[in-house]
């Protein structure tokens, strides 16, 4: 079967780390820069299986990380939830501009 | 050129397009759907590469989980319609360069770079019968242990979360 | 219990008696019998190596003991002594007298002001007679937080600044200083922090340089050499009288002992090859410092940047490595330290009276205060080397010394030092004319007293100790001369004699 | 140690004695205690001082008709090296037992005229302490046996000056003086102290008769190197001797460095006498004699120099102190005229028998103007006492009143103006008669400076003693005590008959008795001179009149520039505030304040400071900012690394 080659499959996966990247730099929401943070999440997840498939077909280690990423991806963002809330509750924003009590 | 590599390329491009969407928008429940979108044609990936298992949990947890949980929060934290502040251009332009500088960076290293496959090995088919033997194997590259660490790991998070989010009486008065 | 170790003893327990003492009263009385005592310790001590000398006793030091510290670093607590740290030894138990009794009046914090007191004394002593470089790097540091302390809570003026200061560049350096110790230690290939194998060592001459550049500077912060001499000026005006007194008196004469004992004696074929730096650093304080001086109109400021000028002749002595240079840099260390006390005292006594040091608001002194007035003046004849006084006879050997090095740099760097005796007149004339002499200007001052018994001795003291050496400068040469021969031996042949 | 031996030690020893006992108990004696110590020891130095004399020139001190140098004490004080020590000690040879007999004689007068002067004054016992310390600073100065010895007491001789000068340390003028002085003969001590350093490097010696020896003898290898290098056509050796003599210069106030001596008349006025007119400002006289041999012999240019300088100096303060009218500042530039002479009389005077009269006669000048010149001041000081006032006008007629006075200072006029039979004669014509047999231009300027002498000196007693009353002084009487008139009557004794003691055959440059060659016709011009100068004196000054004023005013622009002193002083303030001051000290300190302080030290902590502040927003907080720098400096190490590794 004539396949995709594999630094195409980086290349999509760099861009959207750098989506990522570029999101989780210029927002000032913190749910936004939340979202950007999955998108670098699923980059990397590509990463493993595309490494795991055309690399090493014999082992299963890339479907682990994977899985185990997107379990701690969903704990991560549960417990961001619950500090976003939070700091919605006391500050009634979100904004990281603006909840600075505990810079420096 | 098959049909699958087309479908790859289509299922690509329509994952960057989403998630470009989900950074540059500026309204954010909008960016919250085109993370789902984005998000769920990864998941086609998987399934494009025969990773079913993963593909389903990226679905069920992700698009199930995840994104809805952001969207609920979304809706705690936001009046609809609110569109976000916009970025100061600066700050735009020095994260824009530096993604961009690490994209071509990582680019030019991947084009650069020649993957040996492994060969002459028998491949091992990513199906959950597989999946759930080694995971849960204790002998050599069993993941029995990993997979007890999540599960506390989940178990804190979940812990934290509460305690987080709880509404403690004196802290609403202020 | 050997001899020596009984002048660290004795400071440690004064300070513990001061610390357990109640009343202001027994502590500085506490104070002033445990440094007297001191200083009959010091008499003793060296009436004691004068025997054992004459016994014909001709170990390079004499008393020497040795207690283990940390021994897997070599570190030993080892002293011993020769005439010059003898001499040394005996300046500073003076001068620690002297500012107990200066500072017999302080009012705040009397106890907490005599134990940081001892403190430096205690480390002034445990420099000048540990043989052990890194025991030395340590009394050396020890000397710089009590100083800290000192003029922070005791001071007056821009306080914070200057003790800021003072504790900034004398840790900048000792870090100099620790470095080129550290390398003594490790490129001798000796392991050993004992400077006296360590001179029995060859050194290979890139190592020398470095290490002679390190070490020369660093003590030379310490002896205010230019342009690292700007702590002192800031540091003695913000300072209280006794911390002034052992500012200049003691705390610079650590540098210069140093500059000669580890910097200049271990490394002699760097010191003849870049002794000129040094040279020219000296020429530059003594002569730029005297006209800096001479526009100072606080009286402190006058006589700290004076201290820059006379302490160039300890420099410039060290630098120019002839016997004669040498022994009038050892001269100049003891006589500058005992007389600069009897100034920033006498300048002290005036302050506490007139709550002023500008020269120009002060006047008739002299007709108010005679004796006072006659201290100041006495200084002030001692500081532009008057004969009969030490500053003299150390000032004149110095440049008898340089005068023997050949050549047109050198001496030049020589009459540039001599023409410093002019402006040092110039200076200490106009102090003298405009604050101790002329008539009393502020009718506050005619309340004045003269000065009280305390002040009295710490000034009588002084006096005593500046007119030993400048009535009898041989004995002072006898005692150290021996010493100054041994060091001058390592360079003879570039001083060909 | 013989009598002679220990009278020499005990000369020095007992002034310092006495200013022991007065300076630190000087406070609880009273002041008549205090002042009969000080005259008690001072005049029993004298005594002894006599009795060494006598010794030394007629016993002891004569070996083959020479008078051969004696050493009665040496011991070493302070060693420098091998070779080089100041060695403390009492040489007793012509010139320091005739210094010893001028020193102790008008030092003792002035003691004694001190109690009648200095009664009732503030201080008493400090003024005595001062004075002791002066006479034993003297004498030790002047009996040196190493040339670093008389360097110490040189400098305690400056001191002494300076405090006796600000004796009356409440009056600004005086602290002004006082500094002047001790500042102005500290600049030259500079040049005396660097003249050591290269005399003792060169010869290996800081002994006076070694260096003497070690740079005379022909052949010295110490001489052959000395003067092997010159510089601007001078030998080394002339420019260290050069050097000494402007140590000399300054003490002995010569031109361009007289500039303290005037000012220093604001002591009080038994000192001037002392210190400023008799004896500390011969020691630059004293100092060239002392090393004559090595002038005369191997520096026969820098001799020269001295003597023009001397020249020079003496026509100079000649012609200033003719428009004075501070009596105690005619006086003083007097002095420095005289002592000009003495110096050029050294100056013309060579090597061997018969060239020597010059320094023979220098010497004896300098024996003979002690005692007029100190007369000169104790009057002085006797009629400042009455009339209270330096200043001219305030004077007149005082010959009545002032009769002991008078007369004593009628003798010291006379014989400073060289008339016959009195001592200045003697000694003047003994220099002027040298100069004129080598070097002729200096005995023309010597000539026309004694003419001026006369004059000048005629004018201030013309004008004291005769002139107009001055009515409102109607307590001028003759108030003096016995303190105040032995002492003018003893001195002016011995102004009027010094000069007859054939002082050629005890001082000499080698030791071997001389004749003064004395030529009745060769004395004429001298003393022509002189008594024409004393003629228009009487003209103008005898009485009332206003010829001096017209011819003041007709020659005004220099009348005017001889009374401002030529300006000396103007262009010294200059040199000093604007240049020294303003272009040196106040850079220094700024330069040490701004640059070292500001930009270095202050500079360092400043940057210090300033990049913590650039690198503490890197710390924001801001969890973007973060990212962004690790993740900027990750791409940056996986860069480097690549480059590296591909």
């Amino acid at each position: 079967m004539e396949q995709v080659p594999l630094s195409h499959i980086l290349i999509l996966s760099s861009t959207l780390f750098f989506l990522g990247v570029y999101g989780f730099f210029s927002r000032r929401n913190l749910i936004t820069m939340l979202m950007s943070v999955e998108l670098i999440l699923n980059s990397v997840n590509i990463n493993f299986i595309a490494f795991n498939k055309y690399l090493f077909p014999h082992q299963l280690e890339g479907v682990f990380f994977t899985m185990f990423i997107i379990v701690v991806a969903a704990a991560e963002v549960s417990i961001s939830i619950a500090i976003i809330i939070n700091l919605y509750r006391r500050f009634k924003t979100i904004d990281i501009e603006d909840t600075t009590t505990m810079k420096y | 050129m098959s049909a699958s590599t087309i479908i790859f390329y289509i299922l690509a491009t329509l994952v960057v397009v989403f998630g470009a969407l989900t950074v540059f928008s500026r309204k954010i429940f909008r960016a919250a759907i085109s993370l789902l979108l984005s998000l769920t044609f990864v998941a086609g990936l998987y399934f494009l590469w025969d990773v079913d298992f993963i593909g389903a949990l990226q679905i069920i947890i992700y698009v199930g989980g995840i994104i809805v949980l952001i969207i609920f929060s979304i809706f705690l934290t936001h009046h609809s319609g609110q569109k976000l502040p916009k970025a100061k251009v600066s700050k735009k332009l020095l994260s824009g360069t530096l993604a961009v500088a690490g994209l071509g960076f990582t680019s030019w290293v991947v084009s650069q770079f020649v993957f040996k496959p492994a060969v002459g090995v028998t491949p091992v088919e990513p199906n959950v019968h597989n999946i759930g033997l080694q995971m849960l194997n204790y002998s050599e590259y069993g993941y029995v242990f990993p997979f007890e660490v999540i599960n506390i790991l989940l178990l804190a998070a979940l812990v934290g979360a509460i305690v987080i989010a709880i509404k403690k009486s004196q802290e609403t008065e202020k | 219990m050997d001899i020596l170790s009984l002048l660290l003893v004795f400071p440690v327990i004064t300070a513990l008696g001061i610390l357990v003492a109640k009343k202001d009263k027994v502590v500085r009385w506490t104070a002033l019998s445990g440094s007297i005592v001191q200083l009959f310790l010091a008499i003793g001590i060296t009436a004691y190596y004068v025997s054992l000398r004459n016994a014909g006793e001709t170990g390079q030091m004499l008393l020497e003991s040795s207690y283990e510290w940390f021994a897997p670093l070599q570190i030993y607590f080892s002293a011993a002594v020769d005439g010059i740290s003898l001499v040394m030894i005996l300046m500073t138990a003076m001068v620690v007298v002297a500012g107990i009794l200066v500072s017999w009046k302080i009012g705040k914090q009397v106890k907490e002001f005599f134990f940081l007191i001892l403190l430096l004394s205690l480390s002034a002593y445990g420099f000048f007679i540990s043989t052990n470089l890194f025991v030395m790097f340590f009394f050396l540091e020890l000397a710089v937080i009590p100083k800290y302390l000192l003029i922070g809570v005791w001071g007056s003026g821009r306080k914070d600044y200057s003790a800021m200061k003072l504790a900034l560049m004398l840790m900048f350096g000792s870090a100099l200083v620790f470095i080129g110790i550290l390398g003594l230690f490790y490129f001798t290939g000796a392991q050993t922090w004992d400077f006296q194998e360590i001179a029995k060592m060859h050194i290979p001459i890139e190592t020398q340089r470095i290490l002679y550049i390190l070490l020369f500077t660093g003590f030379g912060v310490f002896t205010a050499m230019f342009p690292f001499h700007t702590w002192a000026p800031d540091g003695h005006s913000s300072a209280p009288t006794a911390a002034s007194m052992f500012l200049a008196g003691i705390s610079m004469k650590l540098g210069g002992y140093g500059c000669l004992r580890v910097a200049t004696y271990l490394l002699p074929d760097a010191a003849q090859e870049l002794s000129w730096i040094f040279i020219i650093t000296a020429s530059i304080a003594i002569i730029y410092g005297a006209f800096a001086t001479m526009m100072q109109k606080d009286l402190k400021y006058m006589n700290a940047y004076s201290s820059v000028s006379h302490c160039g002749f300890v420099i410039l002595g060290i630098a120019m490595l002839t016997k004669a240079a040498v022994t009038g840099a050892v001269m100049q260390m003891v006589s500058h330290g005992i007389m600069t006390a009897l100034f920033f005292a006498s300048i002290g006594m005036i302050y506490d009276r007139a709550h002023t040091r500008q020269a120009d608001e002060l006047g008739g002194m002299l007709k108010q205060m005679p004796f006072i007035g006659s201290a100041f003046i006495i200084s002030g004849l001692c500081s532009l080397g008057l004969p009969g006084f030490s500053g003299f006879v150390s000032e004149m050997t110095v440049f008898v010394g340089s005068w023997e090095r050949t050549g047109v740099f050198y001496r030049v760097a020589t009459i540039l030092a001599c023409a410093s005796i002019v402006v040092t007149a110039v200076y200490i004339l106009r102090a003298v004319g405009f604050a101790i002499w002329g008539t009393v200007t502020n009718k506050e001052y005619l309340k004045f007293k003269d000065a009280t018994w305390s002040e009295r001795s710490a000034a009588v003291l002084l006096t005593l100790g500046i007119l030993i050496i400048g009535l009898a400068p041989f004995l002072f040469i006898h005692l150290i001369d021996a010493d100054t021969t041994s060091i001058v031996s390592r360079f003879i042949a570039v001083v060909g004699k | 140690m013989n009598s002679y031996d220990l009278s020499a030690l005990l000369i020095v020893i007992l002034p310092a004695l006495s200013f022991l006992v007065l300076g630190l108990f000087g406070n609880r004696l009273s002041n008549r205690v205090s002042g009969l110590i000080g005259c008690a020891s001072l005049v029993t130095t004298a005594i002894l001082a006599i009795y060494v004399a006598a010794g030394y020139f007629f016993d002891f001190g004569l070996v083959g008709g020479v008078h051969e140098k004696h050493i009665a004490l040496q011991f070493q004080w302070l060693k420098f090296t091998e070779n080089l020590s100041i060695d403390l000690g009492i040489v007793l040879d012509p010139i320091s037992v005739m210094m010893l007999l001028v020193i102790t004689i008008v030092s003792s007068m002035v003691h004694i005229y001190s109690l009648g002067y200095m009664k009732g004054e503030e201080y008493f016992e400090r003024y005595y302490a001062y004075l002791s310390l002066f006479s034993f600073s003297m004498l030790g100065l002047v009996i040196a046996v190493n040339i670093f010895q008389m360097y110490i007491f040189w400098e305690l001789v400056g001191v002494s000056s300076f405090l006796l000068i600000g004796f009356y340390f409440t009056k600004p003028s005086a602290i002004a003086a006082a500094k002047k002085a001790f500042i102005v003969t500290r600049f030259a001590d500079l040049g005396f102290l660097i003249g050591i350093l290269m005399l003792s490097y060169n010869t290996k010696s800081l002994d006076f008769f070694t260096i003497i020896e070690r740079l005379t003898q022909v052949g010295s290898p110490y001489l052959a190197n000395f003067t092997a290098t010159s510089f601007m056509g001078m030998s080394a050796l002339s420019w260290a001797l050069l050097l000494v003599f402007m140590g000399g210069a300054g003490k002995s106030a010569m031109f361009p460095l007289h500039i303290w001596l005037p000012d220093a008349m604001e002591g009080p006025t038994p000192v001037s006498a002392l210190i400023h007119a008799a004896t500390m400002v011969v020691a630059g006289v004293f100092l060239v004699a002392r090393l004559f041999p090595v002038f005369a012999i191997s520096a026969p240019d820098a001799l020269l120099i001295i003597a023009y300088i001397g020249a020079f100096t003496a026509l100079f303060a000649a012609l200033i102190a003719c428009t004075q009218t501070d009596i105690k500042r005619v006086l003083a530039y007097s002095t420095i005229s005289q002592i000009a002479y003495m110096m050029f009389g050294l100056g013309v005077a060579g090597w061997g028998a018969e060239n020597s009269e010059g320094f023979t006669g220098s010497m004896f000048h300098l024996f003979t103007h002690a005692f007029f010149k100190a007369l000169l001041f104790l009057g002085a000081g006797a009629v400042i006492h009455a009339v209270h006032s330096n200043e001219m006008k305030d004077m007149g007629g005082l010959r009545k009143s002032l009769p002991i006075t008078h007369i004593t200072f009628l003798i010291a006029c006379l014989a400073i103006a060289g008339v016959p039979g009195l001592s200045g004669f003697f000694s003047k014509e003994a220099i002027l008669a040298a100069a004129f047999h080598s070097h002729p231009t200096i005995f023309y300027v010597g000539l026309f400076t004694s003419g001026l002498t006369a004059y000048y000196m005629f004018r201030l007693y013309f004008r004291i003693f005769w002139h107009n009353p001055v009515p409102e002084h109607s307590h001028n009487h003759e108030g003096h005590t016995w303190a105040m008139n032995i002492p003018l009557i003893i001195l002016a004794v011995g102004a009027a008959l010094a000069g007859w003691i054939p002082f050629g055959s005890f001082v000499s440059a080698d030791g071997k008795a001389m004749e003064l060659p004395f030529h009745l016709t060769f004395s004429i011009a001298p003393v022509a001179f002189g008594l024409i100068g004393i003629g228009i004196a009487y003209l103008l000054y005898a009485k009332k009149n206003d010829v001096p004023d017209k011819i003041a005013s007709s020659i005004n622009a220099f009348y005017k520039a001889s009374y401002n002193k030529f300006y000396i002083d103007e262009i010294y303030l200059f040199i000093t505030k604007k240049v020294l001051f303003n272009l040196v000290g106040r850079p220094a300190a700024w330069f040490d304040r701004t640059v070292v302080n500001g930009l270095f030290i202050n500079g360092s902590a400043e940057a210090t400071v300033a990049t913590s502040r650039a690198i503490k927003p890197m710390q924001s907080g801001r969890l973007q900012s973060y990212t962004m720098f690790f993740l900027g400096g990750v791409l940056l190490l996986a860069a480097l690394l690549i480059i590296k590794f591909m």
